[in-house]
């Protein structure tokens, strides 16, 4: 059953075509992969679904409904979370802050007149915090300034951060970037558990081959803008041109 | 205007009770109501009775901002007056109400405050000497916003305000107050005093334009200057334009003057604004083309737009330069003390410290109401320009005005940069109390009713 | 309100004279606002620094009051003229801020926006305080002078359509091209300038790059210095010279035409003090009480419907 | 804030100086949850205000011959400027917004309430009136200024409180009095008149510095920190402060940050409001460089830094620390150099630079720091914080 779908969605900048008439469905529970080289467009594909960037042509249509033009705030109403490459978080504020504001606008949607209602009195928001808290195992951290966690620990919280929008569709874009060897293996971990525990659909932008091969179920190809190949790992893999315009004809 | 407070205002408690409650506190010998003569007949009113054996003057001036020059000059006016009247000396020796040794038995000490030439400030500063310092009187102020800002307050507080340098018509017009009293000639004066002047030096029906600066002052003096010289000289105004408050650049302003058909343009700046407005306009070149006036003069402007104030017209509260006894004693005093002439706000300051003094040594007590009721009417000549009325009707001295002109740079030595043309006497100037600025002022309650 | 040519040429003058002005005070602080993100409430003192350093260099000036005054320093300065103000001025300035980059904005570049504007704020309050009290709180004569490079520009001379002018402005106006002009190609064409373009772009990329950033950053400065001290000489020579200019003259117009113009951009400081130099001469002609309040909302209406301003990168304005 | 963003963004490369105004989230803050904690540590403090600063204050520059005492007005004056800054730390403070243009709600405020008075003169009714007036002001600024950030958010805004300043001094002096100052507010006690301004609150001698006005202005003080601490402990102070630390992903929360920012706005210039009636109230007169000009924007900015952004009421130490070296040091004379008069200035610009130097977290988070230190708290939270906001240098 198809959670999202793409419709020949354009994206230009000036003469520069970043995201080229791309057309790709993403089912429930699946793990979706967007690959390709620097510049293929994978980033400017994430922010058009987001709403981030503003598509020049086509629509995006998720569980049904079109967000094509929805602006970032609505689109996570509806559903749909992201997980940035630069772990965007709030330095200042305590690990349990951080996840909380993500819960509460879960909670109460995008914007509430709740100015003088005490905050400690939204116990959905604090479980829900917990639980994510500790899905990435940095409930016993939560008083600490965010800002002072090890860059690891970080990224983690970002995700919990993403989470605790209680998302049916996460967006993850490089997850593993800047990371050493084992920390990526820790994520990817974290990450196929979460995919059971709560039942999430993930679509992952990624340049590291080895991950995507292991846990993506489809994946789709992008060189500058346009798909080149769309299927499962072994698909790909055998496709002529996802060899000669990204992996420069060297056998995997 | 005010509305009549029947129910027990600060003073009368704060003070019974707060001056004993700080004696107290402190230890001090807290008798209270000795030192002078039985001066406690009258009940608490403002910072009356007047505690110990001082009496607290507040000198309010501006020592920051624009005017700092100027406050400066009036601080040595007020300190001058303080040590004539607890010692002798200057105006005190001829004037027959004031003892030399201080007011009522009681030594004058004084505390200042910065009025910053800013409404607010000056009312904030006012405010201490008042409640805390137990000021009786406050004077000071180079502005009209600041003046008419402290007499409100005066007003509010009842305790006495003598205005010293604001020369707009609505400081005794329509935001006069009973606890104001204004020696400065205004704005409607200056038109008065000067019309005759110009139009015998240049002539009858000419073109006259005006710059003005677009606040209290300049609005009543270009309105003035276009009814005196309209009805005295038979001009006829060609335009009237405000320049907004914080100007320095007026060339843009300048180069719109009609060069052929105006003969006289009028800077109604004072000040900072004439020492930038007057020194463009000469190097526009517009001196070749006519006459130029600037209505008010004042010292700041005179030393810092010296090179440019060759011939042109304007008045003057007062000048060192005056022959008359009482102008000579106080230039004299002035100079041994700071070695350098008054300037005419020094003046104004000096005056209006004795009035206030010699007010209270008429009415033998510190209580404002009567104070107030001794100056109102008072006639005097003593104060450096012949007979003086202080009107009891808007609190407007009734007093020449002196019309003065720039010397040429060659002529001018470090205190005389401008010479008297001409001492208007006061029976050609002036109004009644029920035309000009007067006619729309309510003086409010005495605080006695 | 039908204008005539004449006044139409005289607005136009006027507007170019005081924009000139305006762009010399945006410039400076674009580039340092541009490049080092550095708020700087002081540039206003910088100007009045020009204006005192100008006076004392273009004259003997007597003193009558202030610390110097009271120690018995009755005069101060030597009879320069103009020329040697011109050199000196804005060379001070350029030490000046050599001086502020190293101990003023260097400790304080990541220091919260509101920190640097306290401190600035303080130095301002300092600078202007520290003038009166020491060279005393009197207004000075504006220093104008009589002949420049022989020719005599105290007369002001008859233009076509503008009919008499003032000379000495004509020559400001000429004069202030100049230097905006100087700086505009040091800033295009040199590779000094090329750091400071790619600074005001992205001071991020700049610094990440791992170009030696730090000196530049003084040169920036120390030139955003130098043309505000330069612009305190130009008011000093049309207007009195008195310790509040900094503040009532130079510091809001300064945020304006950088706002207007773009901040970062060297070309949006000229244009951007063009225009509103342009705005102020032509409302003062007509409609002269209204002539701040056009101003102001001029400015909103630009910020709201052209956010990055006439000339600035749209990152830089989102 | 460019700078900040630049520091978040960073965060993955280099650990560059956090910004210090944030509040570390401790024992401290879950002390400042308890509401009634606040309410009464600020009750107790308004209490004992008036006294230190007129009585014993007056008693202490009369032993060392200095008049350093405080008058009668001045308590009331700081509490109204502190309702003010209370409000702006919300904007400038949590959400990171630095505005320069909030003396135009201040200023409509005080006009509209002084024109109201002369309708119904009603104090509480003028507040209202003040209050409304601010906010329906503060709407439209704020939906046109919320788009932009930094210098041009701070212009924009300045430019709105230019034009209301130059259109009160001149064009609108019909309506405002213009340079003469506006004086007949006719409100000059509460209940009708019945209790005057100026009479104390007690006949006791001693506390003849408590005036009416000032028990109106404390009330008002104690009515604006709950509802403050409301709301730094609703969703909104969350949200507030998550805002001025990284924007962007305030949006990818799926937060809509435009109404949040325009609520901070509006909630800031209600407290302007405010106090701009209470002002007008209390001083009897206003004039447009005291309400509207830019510099009065300027020093509501000051006042909030110097006390510390970091906390509720920081900005009240701010508020009082400036009102008291305006007002009060201006007036003292030192023996060997006279009148400080027109020293304040350098005195103040002297205050903000040490400030800002030796405590980056201003006077409240100085104190906080100090307690920090007394009370010796595990976790150093105090210590670390500063030591991170000076780790950061610049590589």
């Amino acid at each position: 059953m198809t959670l999202l779908r793409t419709d020949g969605l354009t994206k230009q900048f000036g003469g520069l075509v970043a995201v080229d008439d791309v057309s790709f469905q993403v089912d429930r529970g699946e793990t979706r992969a967007v690959i390709g080289p620097n510049g293929a467009g994978k980033s400017t594909l994430i922010n058009c679904i987001t709403g981030a960037l503003e598509p020049t042509a086509g629509s995006v249509e998720f569980d049904e409904n079109d967000i094509t033009n929805l602006s970032p705030h609505e689109t996570v109403q509806t559903g749909i979370s992201k997980s940035f490459q630069t772990a965007s978080i709030f330095p200042g504020m305590t690990v349990r802050e951080n996840v909380e504001i993500a819960a509460l606008a879960a909670e109460h949607g995008s914007f509430e007149f709740n100015f003088l209602k005490r905050l400690s009195g939204f116990s959905a928001v604090h479980e829900t915090a917990d639980q994510m808290m500790s899905a990435v195992g940095l409930l016993g951290d939560d008083d600490t300034e965010a800002g002072s966690l090890p860059y690891g620990d970080k990224r983690r919280l970002e995700i919990a951060i993403a989470l605790a929008s209680e998302p049916e569709l996460l967006l993850m874009d490089e997850p593993t970037a800047g990371m050493s060897p084992d920390e990526t293996a820790d994520t990817v971990d974290l990450v196929e558990r979460l995919q059971e525990e709560l039942g999430l659909t993930i679509l992952i932008v990624e340049h590291d081959m080895e991950i995507i091969f292991r846990i993506a179920d489809r994946i789709l190809v992008l060189n500058r803008g346009q798909v080149i190949a769309d299927g499962t790992p072994e698909e790909v893999q055998e496709s002529e041109r996802v060899q000669e315009a990204y992996l420069g004809g060297v056998e995997l | 205007m005010a509305r009549d407070t029947t129910a027990l205002s600060r003073r009368d408690v704060l003070k019974t009770s707060g001056a004993a409650g700080v004696a107290g506190l402190a230890g001090l010998a807290g008798c209270t109501g000795g030192g002078g003569g039985g001066d406690s007949e009258y009940p608490a009113l403002g910072n009356y009775p007047v505690e110990g054996d001082e009496v607290v003057f507040g000198f309010n001036v501006p020592q920051s901002g624009s005017y700092s020059q100027e406050g400066a000059d009036e601080l040595r006016g007020y300190n001058l007056a303080k040590e004539h009247l607890n010692n002798g000396g200057g105006w005190v020796d001829s004037w027959e109400d004031l003892s030399g040794d201080g007011v009522l038995g009681k030594t004058v000490a004084s505390v200042e405050g910065d009025t910053a030439t800013d409404p607010d400030t000056a009312r904030q500063s006012a405010t201490r000497m008042i409640n805390r310092d137990n000021a009786i009187m406050i004077t000071g102020g180079s502005s009209s916003a600041t003046a008419i800002a402290m007499q409100k307050l005066c007003q509010e507080e009842k305790v006495q305000f003598m205005a010293c340098l604001t020369h707009s018509n609505d400081t005794t017009g329509p935001e006069c107050v009973r606890y104001s009293f204004r020696e400065m000639f205004n704005a409607y004066m200056t038109g008065q005093a000067l019309a005759p002047v110009l139009a015998e030096e240049y002539g009858e029906d000419l073109n006259f334009y005006q710059l003005y600066a677009d606040y209290s002052w300049g609005q009543t003096q270009q309105d003035s200057m276009n009814q005196f010289f309209t009805e005295v000289g038979g001009w006829s105004q060609i335009e009237s334009v405000p320049t907004p408050l914080g100007t320095s650049d007026y060339s843009s302003y300048l180069s719109d003057v009609p060069r052929d058909e105006t003969d006289v343009l009028v800077l109604n700046h004072y000040g900072l604004d004439a020492a930038n407005s007057l020194p463009q306009a000469i190097e526009a070149g517009l001196d070749q083309d006519m006459e130029i006036v600037v209505p008010l003069y004042n010292r700041l402007m005179a030393e810092a737009a010296a090179g440019s104030i060759d011939g042109i017209f304007g008045t003057a509260d007062w000048s060192w330069q005056l022959e008359d006894s009482a102008s000579q004693s106080f230039t004299e005093a002035f100079r041994s003390e700071y070695d350098k002439v008054p300037s005419y706000a020094a003046r104004l300051a000096y005056t209006q410290a004795l009035q206030y003094a010699a007010a209270c040594e008429r009415a033998e007590t510190f209580y404002p109401p009567e104070v107030i009721r001794a100056l109102e009417g008072y006639e005097y000549d003593n104060a450096g320009l012949g007979a003086e009325t202080m009107r009891a009707c808007d609190h407007q001295a009734q007093r020449d005005v002196l019309v003065v002109r720039g010397l040429p740079s060659s002529d001018q030595t470090e205190s005389r940069l401008l010479e008297v043309v001409n001492q208007t006497s006061r029976d050609q100037l002036g109004y009644g109390c029920n035309e000009g600025p007067a006619a729309e002022c309510e003086l409010g309650e005495y605080g006695d009713e | 309100m039908l204008l005539l040519q004449s006044e139409i040429a005289s607005i136009l003058l006027n507007g170019l004279q005081q924009g000139a002005i305006y762009a010399l005070l945006g410039i400076g602080l674009t580039i340092i606002l541009g490049t080092m993100e550095f708020l700087n409430l002081a540039h206003g003192a910088l100007y009045l620094v020009g204006a005192y350093v100008g006076l004392i260099v273009f004259q003997e000036t007597t003193l009558t009051n202030g610390f110097l005054y009271s120690i018995g320093i009755t005069s101060l300065g030597f009879d320069g003229g103009f020329l040697a103000a011109i050199v000196l001025v804005p060379v001070i300035g350029f030490g000046i801020g050599l001086l502020m980059e190293r101990f003023v904005a260097e400790p304080f570049y990541d220091r919260p926006e509101t920190d640097q504007l306290l401190v600035t704020f303080g130095l301002a309050l300092i600078v202007e305080e520290t003038i009166k009290n020491v060279i005393g709180g009197n207004t000075f004569q504006s220093i104008a002078p009589s002949t420049l490079f022989g020719v005599n520009v105290s007369q002001p001379v008859s233009l076509p359509f503008v009919g008499l002018f003032p000379s000495w402005r004509l020559l400001i106006i000429v004069i202030t091209f100049f230097v905006i002009g100087v700086t505009y190609l040091a800033i295009e064409r040199t590779d000094f300038g090329l750091v400071v373009q790619a600074g005001t772009r992205d001071s991020e990329m700049v610094r990440l790059l791992g170009i030696k950033i730090n000196r530049s950053y003084s040169l920036v400065f120390a030139l955003g210095a130098a043309l505000a001290a330069f612009a305190g000489l130009i008011g000093a020579s049309i207007q009195t010279i008195s310790p509040q200019i900094g503040t009532t003259q130079a510091l809001v117009p300064a945020f304006l035409t950088i706002v207007v113009g773009g901040a970062g951009s060297v070309r949006g400081a000229i244009a951007g003090g063009m225009v509103l130099g342009l705005i102020i001469s032509a409302m003062t002609q007509t409609y002269s009480q209204w002539a701040q309040i056009v101003l102001y909302l001029f400015v909103a209406l630009m910020l709201v419907f052209r956010p990055q301003g006439l000339f600035g990168t749209a990152e830089v304005g989102e | 804030m460019t700078d900040r963003e630049v520091a978040t963004d960073g965060g993955a490369v280099a650990e560059s100086g956090e910004p210090a105004s944030a509040s570390g989230g401790s024992a401290l803050s879950r002390l400042r949850e308890r509401d009634d904690f606040v309410v009464v540590a600020s009750a107790a403090a308004l209490i004992v205000f008036p006294f230190l600063l007129v009585d014993v204050l007056g008693i202490v520059g009369d032993v060392i011959g200095l008049s350093i005492g405080g008058y009668t007005g001045l308590p009331s004056l700081v509490l109204i400027y502190g309702i003010i800054v209370i409000g702006f730390n919300l904007l400038l403070g949590y959400t990171g917004l630095l505005s320069f243009g909030h003396a135009a709600f201040f200023g409509s405020a005080a006009y509209s309430a002084a024109l109201f008075s002369q309708v119904v003169p009603s104090p509480l009714l003028m507040v209202v009136v003040g209050t409304l007036v601010a906010t329906l002001l503060a709407w439209p600024i704020g939906f046109v200024s919320i788009r932009r950030s930094g210098v041009y958010f701070a212009v924009l805004t300045l430019t709105f409180g230019q034009a209301l300043y130059f259109y009160a001094l001149g064009p609108g002096s019909w309506l405002t009095n213009g340079d003469n100052g506006f004086s007949n507010i006719e409100a000059d006690g509460l209940f009708l008149g019945a209790l005057p301004f100026d009479a104390p609150l007690t006949p006791l001698p001693f506390l003849d510095s408590y005036t009416v006005m000032y028990g109106f202005a404390a009330v008002s003080m104690l009515v604006a920190v709950w509802v403050g601490n409301r709301i730094i402990n609703s969703p909104y102070g969350l949200i507030f402060e998550a805002l001025g630390e990284n924007e962007e992903r305030v949006e990818f929360v799926g937060l809509n940050v435009f109404r949040y920012k325009l609520m901070a706005f509006v909630i800031s210039a209600v407290f302007a409001g405010v106090g701009g009636a209470l002002f007008v109230i209390h001083e009897q007169y206003i004039h447009p460089t005291t309400g509207l000009y830019w510099i009065q924007s300027g020093d509501f900015v000051i006042m909030t830094v110097l006390g510390g952004t970091g906390g509720l009421v920081g900005p009240v130490f701010g508020a009082f620390v400036f009102e008291y070296v305006a007002n009060v040091v201006s007036g003292v004379s030192l023996p060997a150099i006279g009148s400080i008069g027109s020293l304040w200035r350098f005195v103040l610009g002297a205050v903000f630079v040490t400030i800002v130097w030796v405590f980056p977290r201003g006077i409240y988070g100085a104190g906080e720091d100090l307690v920090a230190m007394l009370t010796d708290r595990s976790g150093g939270e105090g210590g670390g914080d500063t030591a991170a906001a000076d780790g950061g240098e610049r590589e």
